[in-house]
């Protein structure tokens, strides 16, 4: 059987290290494997080792899998681990962080690979699923060794091609046109697929995506937007599989500066003010945002993270939308009149941002704060602000999905302290800075005891709540277009595995 | 002498005789050849008259409008996408419906169309006259003068209005720092347009001026005396205005419709004050949804302006060549 | 039987206010193998009823009543289609304008191969053929060569004897010639004539010739019609209608013919006016503005001086200069012109004389020699005010009046421009009264100011272009053929004023023209022209009585004769002057 | 001739060079390229160390002139997205979108030049103020909309055309694609190049009518009718020749803007040409392909305005005086 399906976005380099996107990763996960695997529900799996053991908390063992062959036919063995270890922790890679720069492979004999770390880390192998094995002869052989990267003037060989030891082989590859992936006869696992070849078509424009589905020319297409799930679900042969996505989806405030940007208060930041991030809040009526925005395909969300990714985050509880409130917050402020601010947003990142935006802004427009909306495609927005672009930002919108699916990557990232630079927190846009959640992170990160480490997780967040630090909004949902004799499984990763597709 | 018709002797006489006809201006205006052509055809007055509707209800928009989209405060996105009056679970406030932010569609076209109105003609504006000018001076100077301008024409039409967007947003930030978006994205949008469209009026009254300068008319022209600036504006000019008038009333729908592809790179008008371009661009993620009055009524609007226009352009363009009265 | 009868025409031009009636009910004739010539002042409607017979009458013009019938079979009713197919095949057509009748992007050869190919059943090859000898029978040289050319190359004679090549290509079976030889000298002149009275006696042709040469109609009419302001005043045998006319209009026409036996001080003017008017006032120039005081300093010797003038085209471009190919028009001519005298160029078609009009006035660069205005050299003028003063004392009549008009210009915005634009009037409503007096000397009438240059018949296009050129008081002046599309009348009128002008005010002017009897009248000195060279210059009746050159003797043994018009008629009307 | 030609050939490198120029002052506003090279979570100094790497920390000058030395030895230099030489990206991209303006194009002539002759000669008629109408409203809707309402009613409700891409490729020669051979090329090149051409036909269309109506009230058509020339003669040769130099200025003009800006129709069916990489590198910073993309798009138009005065000389011999 042939599966012809389409994504948003292009596929472009088949180097499994030069970029750490999820779209990459999932096709290239197709191909190469990585030490363990996710499953449908995303739970860890053994791949290329079969199984492993923490010998010490700073000493991981790895069994390997014996008689895997790549798809060039060469062995897999201990010393294409450590290969693997070496290049992706090279310069160029985007994916250095799988791997602790400190952390040192001992190959013990074939089929087994020690990591000795310089400290305990729990989470060690939670990325290691999208950290692909690459076959050291086939890499070397092709001059392929270091990292494809995009200040290469000359094309890299593993760029082209690909090598893996996954269940389907890349047997054309036009980036940005086209992609045609075979089905790999040697593969180790038994394959519950019955695919023979699938053929990957980017298809940038929604409509044209959706179209494709509906006429039938495609088997699958991803993402579709939220309006058009009831026109395939309507549609004889389509059907629209929704299911929640692991990106929440929240807005920032400029915390750090002294005077706030794009405003029309002079001389003070109030979104310094708890009270005014918190009046802010309760004047976003979020369940208008999922019933008319979203059309019911999101989860609105107390904190930063996916509930399906922290145990308590039952937890917590969104502050109510309460207008009355908000205003009264923002006269004790001292803002009884409101303000005006500036809001930047992406207009081409996630699903209806910038509708999700002009909501805000008009929600916001009710307790008198006047919001400029700024709309960007995502290059510009990101270019500016982030930390190249001086964190050129007063309110701004962003989503984030923990890349170890873990809370610590999210406190890392967005709440910890950072400087003008961004060392500390890069992402923490709005730079506030709270020494208890910083040392709550540092504790965290090597924690070993579930449950207490849940607790910090918990505490954490808590303070973030607390003093609205952020203002979470939700987590935006997964919308994929299937024909009806398609069978597939929608992880909450985004990521599509043609493992788990059956045609008939 | 033979010539003249009695009555026109007459009047002559008359104006020999020292009646000083003097009519006022309106009355000159109802008088001319202008006019009356214009009355002659009614397809002509009939476009006039739509012309004249659209700019009213988009200059008008505040106190004509029932609802004021731009105001933040007076929309709730639990009113959106409601469907026109005549369609089920539809709202009577909203004659032809609302948008994905509770906008109501009709108000939102008459707010919209004032932006558009402003973008599209200023632009238009700006580029024909940049472009006549230097046509003119190309195609009637020839030589260096002619293939510098010509170059630069190259220049230009290398970078589409994308691009010269990104470049005079980009600077102007740079040059005044946070600047007032609203007020500057009307200047950014008028001059990227301008710029990207100047080239191909430039071109043509290049082409035709090179024809119309070798006619005799220009030299009995040079032969008086009259300097070459004069004989481009009053004897050259009005013989390449043919085809600039078909170009310019194209343009004010690709204008218009450039404009709302700014307004998504970020560098027009904020989302939250649509343009009818906008509008359409909003809408057309609603095609398969089945709420298509988001697209279709600021579409039919557009439609209707564009179609006036080159209405009122044909007849404007036939009625200055006096062998076509 | 007749090829052509034409029963009560009436045409229309309606206008917003009125309706313009140009032909008038007119009836008229032609038989097989005769010639009808057709005479009459200026925008008479003769040219109307040329176009309406051919059913080509420009919008909004249309034929209000009566019917024309070819070999008795009614056509002016006849469907487009149908009409079509008479074209050029059953009625051939000349037009009056044959400098704008030429579709400028096509090669002469290009038009007369694919006219010649619709009409007669010939391979390419052979139409090339057959085009090459028609070119060659209307007197163009080196036919071979010159068809390849565009309209554009070709003096405004040899487009003119074009035109009538690709209306005789097809041999239609009626030919109607509007003014077929204005821009042609005598001898040229003389061939066309003999051509076409050939056609009508070997082939059976029927003619319908308009002009306003009384010596063509002399020459070769059978019969002659005479209109006058729409209506046909008279009509029968050329010899009784030359000889014995009987409607006023027709003697005082007859009577104005200039002389080339004798030259008088004024041309006899046409006393008869039957309609209101504008009649032609007798003006002062002293007083007028006309004459209003010029600044120009008196020059020692001769106002103009032209020295060894080249002028070579280039007729067809290469990178190579060793392929390029030239064409000379001028040729090492040189010539003065004192002030406050006419000096006359007359010679062959083509031979070069708008060229040198042309290089005068700046709008062609020499590629030899030198042009001295007073103490100005022309050819080396940069300076820009030097240009514009010079502008000013030096106009021109151009030979083709209508494409010399800006069609999208009001008559009066045209003659306007140039008072406003030298600064002559110091309100607009002086500059009103200067351009509505023009349009009166030349005999139009001020209400003609407010139309288009499209609505004129040919001999009215010519008058707005003299009353631009006088539009700037020029102290020299060009003229270009200038009355070759008037009638008798108003050319008398017009060469009168300009005379008055150089009494008055020692205007001086250089006369092109191929009229050798107005060249006769108007000028002091007389040059004559050949193949680019000036072969022969004299006195003016020096040159008349004892020409030197045998060109020049060749070209006056051809002036057409005018012994029709009898002694007697010649000297019943009187001359005011004479 | 050849003279011309060197001459604008100079000019071109001159017009390239500040094409380049431009283009170097522009990127900075496009956005950060970094951003969209590296995984989100990629630390600052990684992408401190890219930038450095890439040459982007370098002062626009130094940026500028490097890439203008490599550009005259015909590097390209190397995509940021796709990692592969802007050179060989290009070439396999150029059949593709040429292929799309050349059937727009024809579309575009095919039925803009007729329909504009028609309409010039028949100004009252009812088909012509019809077709003038139609085609007005057809362009007064922005491109996107009308490539979603074509793919709507052909694709997805009769299902008669696909909805994206170029159907069956056939290789000709070494690096030439084609669809013109196979019918799922020719059937997918169909709503791509009505959307892309519907423009210039309007245009063409609009012109060729406005300046017709003039021409045939000239004289010398007037006399060619007097000869009795068949009206085919008379409107193609005589008055349509007439009309082309605007014509054919804005004809060059648009050919130049299919080719080298389709972007928003190759997006919407994702027809993969060049305008579509083109729009990704603006969206992605891809600075490499944008400025020999630019450079590509200068000698693109350079050349077609050459072909077109060129042409101007062909049409019209008065304007042959005083050219080489
Ligand atoms: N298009 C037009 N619109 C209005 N009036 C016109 C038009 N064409 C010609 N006329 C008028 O019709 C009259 C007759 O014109 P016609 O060209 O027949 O004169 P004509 O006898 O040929 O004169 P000429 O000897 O000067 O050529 C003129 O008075 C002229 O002004
Ligand atoms: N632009 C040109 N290119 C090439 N040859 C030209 C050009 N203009 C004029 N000629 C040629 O130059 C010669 C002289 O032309 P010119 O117009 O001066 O003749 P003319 O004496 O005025 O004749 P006519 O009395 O017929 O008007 C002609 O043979 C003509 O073909
Ligand atoms: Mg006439
Ligand atoms: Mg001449």
């Amino acid at each position: 059987e042939t599966l012809k399906f389409a994504f948003q976005g292009a596929l472009n380099a088949l180097d499994p290290y030069s970029l750490n996107e999820t779209f990459t990763l999932s096709s290239l996960g197709n191909t190469y494997e990585g030490l363990t695997r996710r499953g449908a529900d995303l739970s860890i799996e053994p791949a290329l080792a079969e199984s492993w053991e923490v010998l010490e908390p700073t000493r991981w063992r790895f069994h390997l899998r014996k008689g895997v062959k790549f798809h060039n036919g060469s062995d897999f063995t201990a010393e294409d681990v450590a290969f693997s270890v070496d290049r992706v922790r090279s310069e160029g890679s985007d994916l250095t962080t799988r791997v602790p720069a400190d952390a040192k492979v001992e190959v013990v004999d074939d089929y087994t690979v020690d990591f000795v770390l310089a400290s305990p880390n729990p989470i060690l192998h939670y990325e290691w699923d999208t950290f692909y094995i690459m076959d050291k002869e086939w890499t070397t052989e092709n001059d392929a060794v270091k990292v494809t990267s995009a200040s290469d003037t000359t094309p890299n060989y593993a760029a082209l091609h690909a090598n893996g030891t996954g269940p389907f082989k890349i047997s054309s590859h036009e980036a940005g046109v086209k992609t045609v992936y075979e089905k790999n006869d040697g593969w180790w696992d038994e394959a519950k697929h019955n695919l023979d070849t699938v053929e990957f078509t980017p298809i940038g424009s929604d409509a044209t995506r959706v179209a494709a589905l509906l006429s039938g020319e495609l088997d699958m297409v991803y993402p579709i937007p939220v309006q058009d799930i009831k026109r395939i679900n309507d549609n004889a042969g389509t059907v629209a599989l929704t299911g929640p996505e692991l990106r929440t989806i929240f807005l920032g405030m400029d915390q750090m500066r002294d005077e706030l940007l794009y405003s029309d208060v002079k001389g003070k930041n109030p979104m310094k003010d708890a009270r005014v991030r918190k009046a802010f809040y309760q004047a976003i009526d979020i369940e208008a945002i999922k019933k008319k925005v979203m059309r019911d395909l999101s989860t609105p969300s107390a904190i930063m993270i996916s509930p399906f990714l922290f145990s308590k985050a039952g937890e917590f509880e969104r502050y109510p939308y309460d207008t009355e409130a908000a205003k009264a917050l923002l006269a004790e402020a001292g803002y009884p009149d409101g303000f005006s601010i500036g809001m930047d947003c992406p207009n081409d990142r996630y699903v209806n941002d910038e509708a999700i935006c002009q909501a805000v802004a008009a929600m916001l427009a009710r307790i008198n704060v006047k919001v400029d909306l700024n709309a960007q495609p995502k290059a510009k927005y990101f270019a500016k602000i982030l930390a190249s672009g001086g964190y050129d930002t007063s309110f701004y919108l962003l989503g984030w999905t923990p890349g170890s699916l873990d809370s610590w990557n999210v406190l890392s990232n967005l709440m910890n302290c950072r400087d003008e630079s961004g060392a500390g927190s890069p992402f923490n846009n709005g730079g506030f800075c709270d020494e208890k959640i910083d040392s709550l992170t540092k504790e965290i990160l090597v924690e070993n005891d579930p449950e207490k480490r849940d607790g910090m997780i918990a505490e954490a967040f808590k303070i973030s709540h607390d003093n609205a630090y952020y203002i979470p909004l939700h987590q935006q949902g997964l919308a994929w277009g299937v024909a009806d004799n398609v069978d597939l499984v929608q992880r909450a990763d985004n990521q599509f595995k043609f493992r788990f597709v059956t045609k008939n | 002498m033979p010539y003249v018709s009695n009555e026109e002797a007459k009047a002559a006489v008359q104006d020999r005789a020292g009646i000083p006809p003097a009519p006022s201006r309106l009355a000159r205006i109802v008088d001319s050849d202008m006019f009356h052509s214009f009355l002659r055809s009614k397809v002509t007055v009939v476009a006039a008259c739509g012309t004249l509707i659209l700019f009213l209800l988009a200059f008008l928009a505040p106190w004509v409008a029932p609802h004021n989209p731009f105001d933040l405060a007076s929309i709730s996105i639990l009113d959106a996408r409601v469907p026109p009056v005549w369609m089920e679970y539809s709202d009577p406030r909203f004659l032809l419906g609302t948008d994905d932010q509770g906008r109501d569609i009709l108000s939102a076209i008459f707010y919209g169309m004032r932006i558009s109105l402003i973008v599209g003609f200023c632009s238009v504006a700006a580029a024909a006259t940049i472009g006549i000018t230097l046509g003119l001076v190309a195609g009637y100077m020839g030589g260096r003068v002619d293939a510098v301008i010509m170059r630069i024409a190259d220049v230009q039409l290398t970078f589409p209005a994308i691009l010269i967007a990104l470049l005079i947003d980009g600077v102007a930030a740079g040059i005044f720092g946070s600047i007032d978006r609203e007020v500057f994205a009307f200047y950014i949008l008028i001059v990227s347009l301008a710029l990207s469209f100047w080239v191909q009026y430039a071109r043509t009254v290049r082409g035709s001026t090179m024809v119309e300068k070798n006619k005799e008319y220009v030299q009995a022209a040079r032969v008086i005396g009259i300097p070459s600036v004069t004989i481009m504006a009053r004897h050259i000019l009005p013989n390449v205005m043919g085809p600039v008038m078909v170009i310019a009333t194209i343009n004010l729908a690709l204008a218009i419709v450039t404009e709302a592809t700014l307004s998504f790179l970020g560098v027009g008008m904020p989302p939250t004050q649509p343009s009818l371009g906008t509008l359409i661009a909003i809408g057309n993620d609603f095609l398969y949804s089945g709420e298509w009055w988001i697209a279709i009524f600021p579409g039919l609007a557009l439609a209707l302006l564009v179609l006036n226009v080159n209405l009122l352009g044909d007849w404007l363009r036939d009625a200055l060549n006096p062998k076509l009265r | 039987m007749n090829v052509l009868d034409i029963k009560d025409l009436k045409v229309e031009f309606p206008g917003r206010k009125s309706v313009f009636v140009a032909v008038n009910g007119v009836d008229m004739s032609v038989e097989a193998g005769k010639i009808l010539g057709v005479v009459g002042e200026s925008g008479a409607g003769k040219s109307t009823v040329g176009n309406a017979v051919i059913g080509l009458l420009q919008e909004p013009g249309h034929i209000a009543g009566g019917e024309i019938y070819l070999h008795g079979k009614r056509i002016d009713q006849l469907p487009y289609k149908q009409k079509r197919l008479l074209r050029g095949r059953k009625i051939g057509m000349i037009f009056q304008d044959p400098l704008t009748s030429l579709d400028p992007l096509q090669t002469v050869e290009s038009q007369l191969v694919e006219t010649i190919r619709t009409h007669l059943p010939l391979s390419a090859k052979a139409a090339r053929q057959r085009a090459v000898e028609l070119i060659d029978s209307v007197g163009i040289p080196n036919a071979d060569e010159r068809i390849r050319q565009y309209p554009h190359q070709f003096s405004g004679g040899m487009r003119q004897r074009v035109v009538i090549a690709l209306a005789l290509c097809a041999e239609p079976e009626l030919v109607i010639a509007d003014e077929p030889t204005t821009a042609l000298d005598v001898s040229i002149q003389a061939q066309i004539l003999e051509l076409m009275k050939k056609l009508c006696a070997e082939r059976n042709v029927a003619m319908l010739v308009i002009t306003h040469d009384m010596g063509v109609i002399a020459d070769i009419t059978d019969h002659v019609a005479v209109m006058y302001h729409g209506d046909l005043v008279e009509y029968g045998e050329t010899t009784q209608v030359l000889g014995a006319p009987v409607h006023p209009y027709t003697q005082s026409l007859i009577s104005a013919v200039p002389r080339p036996d004798i030259r008088v001080d004024r041309f006899p003017v046409v006393n008869y006016i039957e309609k209101a008017g504008t009649p032609q006032k007798q003006i002062d120039i002293s007083t007028h503005w006309l004459g209003k005081s010029r600044d120009y300093g008196k020059v020692s010797g001769p106002l103009v001086k032209i020295r060894d003038l080249d002028m070579a085209f280039e007729t067809r471009g290469s990178i190579f200069p060793s392929r390029r190919k030239y064409f000379q028009a001028v040729k090492k001519v040189s010539f003065d012109i004192e002030e406050g005298e006419t000096f006359g160029l007359v010679g062959e078609s083509g031979s070069g004389k708008s060229t040198i009009a042309r290089l005068i006035t700046g709008l062609y660069e020499p590629t030899g020699g030198s042009i001295l205005f007073g103490t100005t050299e022309l050819t080396s003028l940069k300076n820009r005010r030097d240009v514009l003063a010079m502008r000013r004392q030096m106009q021109m009549i151009f030979q083709d009046p209508y494409s010399s008009l800006n069609a999208r210009m009001r008559v009066r915005d045209i003659i306007a421009e140039p008072i406003k634009f030298h600064r002559l009037a110091s309100s607009n409503a002086e500059v009103r009264q200067i351009v509505d007096d023009l349009l009166d000397h030349v005999g139009l009438g001020a209400a003609a100011g407010k139309k288009y240059p499209h609505e004129f018949s040919g001999g009215q296009r010519q008058r707005i272009s003299i009353a631009r050129a006088l539009a700037t008081r020029p102290r020299f002046l060009i003229c270009d053929e200038p009355t070759s599309a008037l009638d008798v009348s108003i050319q008398a009128q017009i060469l009168n004023l300009l005379k008055d002008l150089q009494e008055e005010l020692g205007l001086t002017m250089l006369f092109i023209s191929h009229d050798l009897a107005v060249i006769r009248q108007m000028c002091n000195r007389i040059g004559v022209m050949r193949h680019g060279e000036l072969c022969e210059v004299a006195d003016c009746d020096a040159l008349f009585e004892t020409p030197q050159h045998a060109y020049t003797r060749e070209l006056l043994s051809l002036m057409p004769s005018l012994e029709l018009l009898s002694r007697a008629n010649l000297q019943t009307v009187d001359h005011p002057e004479a | 001739m050849i003279g011309f030609a060197a001459r604008r050939l100079l000019q071109a490198m001159i017009v390239m060079l500040v094409v380049a120029l431009l283009a170097f002052t522009m990127f900075r506003f496009v956005g950060d390229p970094i951003n969209q090279m590296v995984g989100i979570e990629t630390s600052l100094e990684e992408r401190e160390a890219l930038r450095e790497r890439l040459g982007l920390n370098d002062p626009i000058p130094v940026q500028f002139l490097r890439f203008i030395t490599q550009a005259a030895q015909f590097d390209f230099g190397t995509s940021y997205q796709f990692r592969q030489p802007v050179s060989e990206l290009f070439a396999k991209r150029i059949p593709a979108t040429l292929e799309l303006s050349f059937a727009s194009a024809l579309f575009a002539l095919v039925v803009g030049i007729p329909m504009g002759i028609y309409a010039g000669l028949n100004r009252e008629s009812a088909i012509s103020k019809l077709f003038l109408s139609v085609s007005l409203i057809g362009i007064s809707l922005p491109t996107f909309f009308i490539g979603i309402l074509l793919i709507f009613l052909f694709s997805v409700t009769l299902q008669w055309l696909p909805s994206f891409g170029r159907g069956e490729v056939v290789q000709v020669g070494s690096w030439w694609t084609t669809g013109f051979l196979t019918l799922s090329g020719l059937k997918a090149l169909i709503l791509p190049s009505i959307t892309l051409g519907l423009y210039q036909m309007t245009l063409i269309m609009r012109l060729i009518r406005a300046e017709m109506l003039e021409v045939i009230r000239t004289d010398y058509i007037k006399f060619a009718r007097a000869r009795g020339l068949p009206d085919r003669l008379v409107n193609f040769r005589h008055a349509l020749k007439n009309t082309l130099v605007p014509v054919i200025t804005i004809t060059g003009l648009q050919l130049g803007a299919i080719i080298a800006f389709a972007t928003i129709t190759e997006t919407v069916f994702q027809w993969p040409g060049m305008g579509l990489m083109f729009l990704q590198a603006v969206q992605n910073v891809d600075i490499p392909i944008m400025s020999a993309y630019l450079l590509l798009t200068a000698f693109l138009f350079v050349a077609i305005n050459f072909i077109v005065d060129i042409l101007y000389f062909f049409i019209d011999p008065r304007l042959r005086v005083g050219r080489p």
